[in-house]
């Protein structure tokens, strides 16, 4: 019985190929593949910024189509998780066609993708990656358009020294960028001469009573959180449920709707709560006007934070690619090519920025924001208003 | 001297005493049953022979050592093997490979022999092998050695319990109810088996069992339980017309001609 | 009738040359498919089946044993080096094959059901990852702020030193953490495994304070490969760079190597699992999971026999880990989480437990569909939201599928679907387990057949 | 009416109302003795120091006044694992079986429960919502949990489980465990697919979120309040009503009787008249049924859901259930709040003794070791299960 079942099995498929035939190689096809979670907890983000991708590619790619390539998109969900990511990325550059990857949301899955990308010589532009790691490993390939945790990190406690907090508390989600974000802010908070009253991590996504009861007995003036929202607005709610009313500082994972459909009023209660970040409300870019609009038509919804970088690194590739094929006569560039043409990009005029890359990849200059909360309306998340802005280079 | 002998054994579960207080002495050679009426403690008897539950009190003594505290596979290699009541065989190996677990104690391969298949390995699993046929010959089982256990009729897989029980080379076979479920034909010739196995092999048996027929036919002694207690002991003959017996063991008002055919 | 023509043809299919016609014939296809279409997944698919075709016709042993290595050895690395991601998808099948076996031992020959295997890949992959590593001289410093520039502890080669080193350390904590949970019954001890499976990922967590031994949650990279030598590269570019058609890069070449330490590790797994079942422990553990009560009472000693069940079953994950660690040069602990061992579990479920070419059926199987078919359909259905394309009839629009709709990322329905399917319909799996007829020659005489 | 009150056993009906307060007494007395003494003695050590330098406050007076807060927040989280162990201690007392599933029977619940209001929220009916009608919403929410809950419980029993009784004790466990997984990604197809999201977060009305301040402490130069919010005392009253009329249902009716009888010997019962695969059922639906109001308070209490929700808490319920005694009704109820308790204690009071050495992070570990440990030395759980293994 199962011995027939894999004789019919595989003559059917052997059946099948001869009809299917070898697929037609087309030649002069450019692909630029796209990695972010596309489903899961970060889906939102994630989501939106292969949309930003794609609407670039849709924009943008008039020059390489009169080269004569047809440019398509090749999004792919990496879930979020290393091990998807780097099993996506050995199909990406198993693919000939594919010039450019733009992605990643996680840095925890940036990091071993990217090593992928760099034994094929791969180019990989990073639209939402902070980690200090992905570019400090000074890889031809990997570059991106955002800040660093380590500058993040500081921005965090340079801001909470200026509103004169003395003391804070530290808690991160034992994620590879909360706890490194964490990790920068503490040491900055120490050489600024805050008192810090305890540094912890957490996987707990629910019940922070225990984790909470240090925290009020000591009472800092500020508690910091190194994570995703879906713990820090958790755990800032439980915190003002217990009578907790000093200043909630969190990062650019702070970044989504959901943190004030769940934290709500406590949010703004007592200090209030705000969040650095490196990707600004679009709003807040000079040139992203036109680009809400464009996103809002075709996607009928509002673009998510990073979904302009989404666009900004699917232009960057497309710029390159176009660069690489000129030198090359109009002919399809190699990878290697393509990587060097974005490290050789001066001032591309990006809607969040303009962006010129240093020898590792990182812009030379970069911009960092502090965010407060001020409407416990989800709708006007995007309103939040911006109490600082900071341009900074990268550290050596 | 007795190769077995418990003293004030007890066995209880929460609030139950399932054995109480039973001194008891077996002597080596001999075929002994131990019956009594459904939920007399027999089996749990058994258990605490056999390791599987650990008496609260008492002591129980073979072969001159104490078998106190150890596990069911320490006793196994101390001398006794055991049947069960409702058949316990692997399903899925095959009838030589049962034996062959029931050599376990004996075979002396290391793991590294096994892996790279010394000389030794080879020889032992070779003489293993021909111990193993014997014994299914032995027992009547023969040309099955590549069935699944579970494959055999219901009186083959008796045969292997007890070749499997063989297998172990015990000085004493405990059989709990090894005629249950047979025709009187396979009756008679278990029987035999037993009396072959006592007089060639030289092994102690003891065994628990309801068919009264099988009791009195073989047993040269019996040993009488009821309630967990042990209320007499002594010949076929003066367990018959022992009155307390006859009591516990029919009820009141019955008469023993009437039930001796089968009493469960 | 035509069932019956189509038995007549197969009956004579199995007979005489043919099946050596029909599995070199599939075999070639599958290459030739594959060689022309290199990014045709069902091309790929006709390759890998032709181990099938070879496994259920029966020829000699040493045509089987000739095809199979021309398979693994030489086809197998020349298509992968021409699309990496076909070596990815093999390497994958081998880890997850050797992982499946391992478990096997204890679910399937000694009939332990392990919940936290994966716990003793994270020892192996952490071994290497530490040893291999800058991490010893990271030891004092919080996770991500290290200098730069640390040395690296030992020696990329120490690689296959550490090989044999996990299946000591592996093996270990597998008696550590055996000891005192074996005596539970089954589905307790289920749970048990699960809990120390999920303490030791918390801990590969954690441990980055006081002293930073597992750099949390940040993971330890960049972890040494071995040292490649140059000849390998040079050799497979002279021997195969024709077939290939471009030159094999280092990295590549690397590739190609931990898929082949995985094939040697698999084969030696086989050869030890085989020549184990075909012994007193074998029998032993074969007899404790048919019957804990009987086998012990047949003087088994259940605890020891369950515990070597559990070390070696652990060993093997050991020497995983130290590979996967040494291939991706990136370990973190999510790599490690509950989740994985149910994967592995349900290969072994699918398979057949107790069966080898089950097992490793099971974990082609569930890697095939994790990696190619669920990410293919995802890869089809987000073209058809890019594209204009409706459905008819109802009039939906494929660019209004949600974008959550994603099979690749519905992993836990796969493994969930064959664990439930497979223990209602065929609990003994695809390809069950048989015991090893023996050659009872004697037996048979007296039977006078 | 008189004959109404007379049929209910009153006895029955308090019975366990006595040793919840006996046991959640005990337990925070024990437990508070316990870090208390750990606290006298590391106060004079590098510890007490460090905590001093830091809050100027001794350790001991730290904990001291930290004590009833803890206290509080361990009880709560007690009862809510009591209440999801109560659905695994019915099944295996019955089936002598693990229901692996029974966290995501509870995860159903949560999400339906959850549906209801943000369902009622977009009508905008919960903004302007009176307190009763928030409470009759919620009850609302309530009841859809349970009802979903234990719908599903009953399906997966006829599907997953009733065909595989007969066979092997760890093949009715490892379907178990894939419907565990199946129902998690089900749950997450089917909300992303409606909902297009992923987190489902329980929608602000009503007075739930407000505290009951009971008290003020100064410590050092801080003020700690002591405080209760009114979802935990939802969670707790809610807790508590479940597991009287569960222990009613079981001791006190002629149901449980039938129950109790199918637990002891399922021939037997059949042989009784008793039809098992209904009471089997029933068995289910009343676990899945806790399991689903145990989700939606869960969801009160912690406000954000998705899919993997129920994964640790089952787990912890389960540990709870094992070390009550699992079989045991009034196991549960005391593993659950032992456990509750010992973590809450030990994830609040662990970072500071360890000096942050190890914090409120090995909190899982601390409830896995427990499982490990009560498994190991006393598999039978605090109470006894009345459950003995068939040899």
């Amino acid at each position: 019985m199962t011995k027939r079942f894999w004789i019919v099995f595989s003559l059917l498929i052997a059946v099948g190929m001869v009809f299917i035939g070898p697929a037609a190689a087309a030649d002069q096809i450019i692909k630029i593949a796209t990695q972010s979670p596309l489903s899961g907890d970060n889906s939102a983000v994630g989501v939106d910024i292969k949309r930003g991708a794609e609407l670039a590619l849709e924009q943008m790619s008039a020059p390489l189509a009169k080269m004569g390539f047809k440019v398509e998109l090749a999004p792919f969900d990496d879930q979020a998780n290393p091990d998807a990511g780097v099993a996506n990325a050995k199909r990406i550059v198993s693919d000939p066609a594919i010039l450019a990857v733009v992605g990643h949301y996680n840095s925890g899955v940036q990091i071993p993708s990217s090593e992928v990308y760099h034994t094929s010589g791969l180019a990989n532009v990073s639209p939402a990656n902070t980690n200090p790691k992905v570019t400090t490993r000074g890889y031809l390939e990997v570059n991106r358009i955002v800040g660093r945790d380590d500058v993040q990190g500081v921005v965090g406690a340079d801001f909470a020294a200026g509103k004169k907090v003395k003391s804070v508390f530290v808690v991160h989600d034992k994620t590879a960028y909360g706890q490194g974000i964490a990790e920068f802010f503490k040491k900055r908070a120490e050489e600024k001469a805050m008192k810090v009253l305890g540094f912890e991590g957490t996987e707990e996504k629910a019940n922070f009573d225990s984790l909470l009861s240090p925290i009020l007995a000591g009472n800092p003036d500020l508690v910091y959180f190194g994570g995703m929202y879906g713990q820090a607005a958790v755990l800032f709610k439980q915190a003002r449920e217990k009578g907790y009313m000093g200043m909630f500082l969190s990062d650019d994972g702070f970044d989504s709707t959901d943190a004030v459909k769940i934290g709500g009023q406590t949010l703004l209660d007592g200090a209030g709560t705000f969040y650095s970040t490196v990707s600004g409300p679009a709003t807040i870019y000079p040139g992203t006007a036109k680009f809400i609009t464009d996103f809002k038509a075709k996607y009928n919804a509002s673009p998510q934070p990073f979904a302009a970088q989404g666009y900004d690194s699917m232009g960057i590739s497309l710029k390159a690619i176009e660069a690489a094929a000129k030198a090359g006569g109009n002919k399809l560039p190699t990878r290697e090519a393509v990587s060097k043409a974005i490290r050789a990009l001066q001032d591309y005029a990006g809607i969040t920025g303009k962006f010129t890359f240093n020898s590792i990849g990182d812009p030379t200059v970069a911009k960092y924001f502090v965010i407060q909360v001020t409407s416990p309306d989800p709708a006007k998340w995007n309103d939040n208003p911006v109490v600082e802005t900071l341009d900074i280079a990268p550290p050596k | 001297m007795a190769l077995l002998e418990t003293t004030n054994v007890v066995k209880k579960f929460g609030g139950l005493i399932a054995v109480n207080r039973v001194s008891f002495q077996l002597d080596a050679g001999r075929i002994i049953s131990i019956i009594g009426p459904n939920g007399a403690g027999k089996t749990t008897f058994f258990n605490t022979l056999t390791g599987i539950y650990h008496p609260e009190e008492g002591r129980i003594i073979f072969n001159g050592k104490s078998l106190h505290k150890l596990r069911p596979d320490q006793i196994a290699s101390r001398g006794i093997s055991r049947t069960f009541q409702n058949i316990r065989l692997f399903g899925n190996m095959s009838v030589i490979e049962n034996i062959l677990v029931g050599m376990h104690v004996h075979l002396k391969q290391s793991p590294i022999d096994t892996l790279f298949h010394l000389p030794f390995f080879k020889k032992e699993e070779k003489e293993s092998e021909r111990k193993a046929l014997e014994l299914m010959t032995y027992v009547g089982l023969k040309g099955v050695g590549n069935e699944l256990a579970r494959n055999l009729p219901y009186g083959g897989q008796r045969r292997l319990e007890i070749a499997r029980a063989l297998a172990a080379a015990p000085l004493m076979l405990l059989l709990d109810e090894p005629a249950a479920g047979m025709n009187p034909q396979e009756t008679e010739d278990i029987i035999r088996l037993f009396r072959r196995i006592r007089d060639e092999k030289g092994i102690t048996i003891l065994l628990i069992e309801h068919d009264m027929r099988v009791v009195m036919n073989i047993s040269e002694w019996i040993c009488v339980m009821d309630h967990g207690e042990k209320i007499a002991e002594g010949t076929p003959q003066e367990i018959r017309s022992d009155s307390r017996v006859i009591e516990a063991y029919l009820g009141r008002g019955a008469v023993a001609g009437q039930h001796e055919e089968k009493i469960a | 009738m035509i069932p019956h023509f189509f038995k007549d043809i197969i009956t004579r299919l199995e007979q005489g040359i043919y099946p050596h016609i029909i599995i070199l014939a599939h075999m070639v296809l599958g290459t030739a498919l594959v060689y022309t279409s290199p990014r045709s997944n069902l091309a790929f698919l006709v390759l890998i089946t032709s181990f099938f075709t070879l496994y259920y016709f029966k020829t000699d042993r040493r045509f089987k044993l000739i095809v199979g290595a021309v398979l693994t050895l030489f086809i197998f690395p020349v298509v992968g080096v021409r699309n990496i991601f076909y070596l990815e998808v093999i390497f994958q099948i081998s880890v997850f094959a050797a992982l499946a076996l391992g478990l096997n031992i204890v679910v399937g020959f000694a009939g332990l059901l392990d919940l936290g295997y994966v716990a003793f890949y994270a020892v192996g992959a952490y071994l290497w990852a530490f040893f291999g590593s800058q991490q010893f001289y990271v030891l004092p410093f919080a996770p991500g702020t290290q200098p730069s520039n640390l040395p690296f502890l030992l020696p990329g080669d120490a690689f296959y030193l550490f090989m044999f080193i996990a299946i000591l350390i592996a093996a270990i904590t597998g008696i550590l953490l055996g000891t005192p949970v074996l005596r539970l019954r089954g589905d307790y001890l289920a749970i048990v495994t699960l809990g120390f499976g999920e303490v030791i990922r918390v801990l590969a967590n954690n441990l980055d304070k006081p002293l930073n031994f597992t750099n949390g949650p940040q993971g330890i990279t960049p972890i040494q490969r071995p040292t490649m030598p140059l000849a390998a590269v040079d050799g497979f570019n002279a021997l195969f760079g024709g077939l290939v058609g471009h030159d094999v890069s280092p990295a590549d070449m690397y590739n190609v190597m931990f898929y082949l330490l995985a094939l040697g590790v698999i084969i030696v797994i086989v050869f030890v699992t085989r020549r184990l079942d075909d012994s007193k422990i074998g029998r032993a553990w074969t007899a404790i999971r048919e019957d804990e009560t009987a086998a012990i009472a047949m003087g088994v000693p259940l605890v020891r026999m369950k515990l070597a069940a559990f070390a070696v079953g652990a060993s093997f994950a050991g020497v995983m880990g130290v590979l996967l660690a040494g291939s991706r040069t990136f370990i973190s602990p999510e790599s490690f989480s509950f989740m994985q061992s149910i994967g592995v579990l349900s290969m072994v479920i699918l398979g057949g437990s107790g069966s080898i070419p089950g097992v490793i059926l099971g974990a082609a199987t569930v890697t095939i569909l994790n990696l190619q078919v669920l990410q293919g359909l995802s890869l089809y259905l987000s073209q058809l939201r890019q594209s204009d394309a409706v459905i008819p009839i109802i009039n939906f629009a494929w660019a209004n599928l949600s974008n959550q709709l994603d099979p690749a990322k519905y992993q836990r329905l796969l493994f969930g679907l064959i664990l439930i399917l497979m223990m209602i319909f065929r609990p003994e799996g695809l390809i069950p387990s048989q015991r090893r007829k023996r050659e009872l020659a004697h037996d048979e005489d007296d039977n006078g057949k | 009416m008189k004959r109404f009150l007379k049929s209910i056993n009153i006895p029955e009906l308090i019975r366990p109302l006595g040793q919840l307060v006996f046991f959640s007494l005990g337990t925070t007395i024990v437990l508070s003795a316990i870090v208390l003494v750990f606290a006298l003695i590391l106060d004079r050590t590098v510890v007490g120091q460090t905590l001093f330098e830091r809050l100027n406050v001794s350790l001991f007076t730290y904990t001291l006044i930290n004590l009833p807060q803890v206290a509080i927040d361990g009880l709560t989280i007690g009862f809510v694992y009591a209440a999801i162990a109560l659905g695994y201690t019915m099944v295996y007392g019955v089936l002598e079986f693990i229901n692996f599933a029974h966290s995501e029977i509870f995860a159903v619940g949560a999400f339906v429960g959850v549906e209801i209001l943000i369902a009622l929220d977009r009508f905008g009916i919960l903004a302007g919502a009176s307190l009763v009608m928030a409470y009759v919403y919620l009850i609302l929410a309530i009841v859809g949990g349970m009802l979903a809950a234990g719908g599903l419980a009953v399906a997966v029993e006829r599907v997953a489980y009733r065909p595989l009784r007969h066979a092997s004790r760890l093949v009715p466990l490892i379907s178990a465990i894939g419907v565990s997984f199946l129902l998690q990604d089900a749950i997450r197809l089917v909300e992303s697919l409606t909902t297009g999201q992923f987190n489902r977060i329980f929608p602000t009305f009503g007075n739930f979120d407000r505290r009951v301040i009971l008290g003020k402490m100064a410590l050092g130069t801080t003020n700690i309040t002591l405080g209760v919010s009114i979802k935990s005392i939802i969670v707790i009253v809610s807790a508590v009503l479940m597991l009287v009329a569960l222990n009613y249902l079981v001791n006190a009716t002629k149901v449980g009787k039938a129950i109790r009888a199918v637990a002891q010997d399922h021939p037997t019962a059949s042989l009784m008249g008793i039809d098992v695969n209904r009471i089997i059922s029933l068995t289910f639906l009343v676990g899945g049924m806790l399991g689903g109001a145990a989700g939606v308070l869960y969801a009160l209490k912690f406000t954000r859901i998705d899919a993997f929700v129920g994964f640790f808490p089952g787990l912890k319920a389960f540990t709870a259930a094992v070390l009550g005694g699992i079989g045991n009704m009034t196991g549960a109820l005391l593993g659950g709040i032992v456990l509750g308790m010992l973590e809450t204690y030990a994830g609040s009071y662990m970072g500071v003794f360890t000096m942050g050495a190890a914090g409120t992070e090995y909190k899982d570990i601390f409830a896995f070791s427990i499982l490990i440990l009560v498994l190991i030395f006393r598999p039978q759980g605090l109470m006894g299960a009345n459950v003995a293994q068939k040899a």
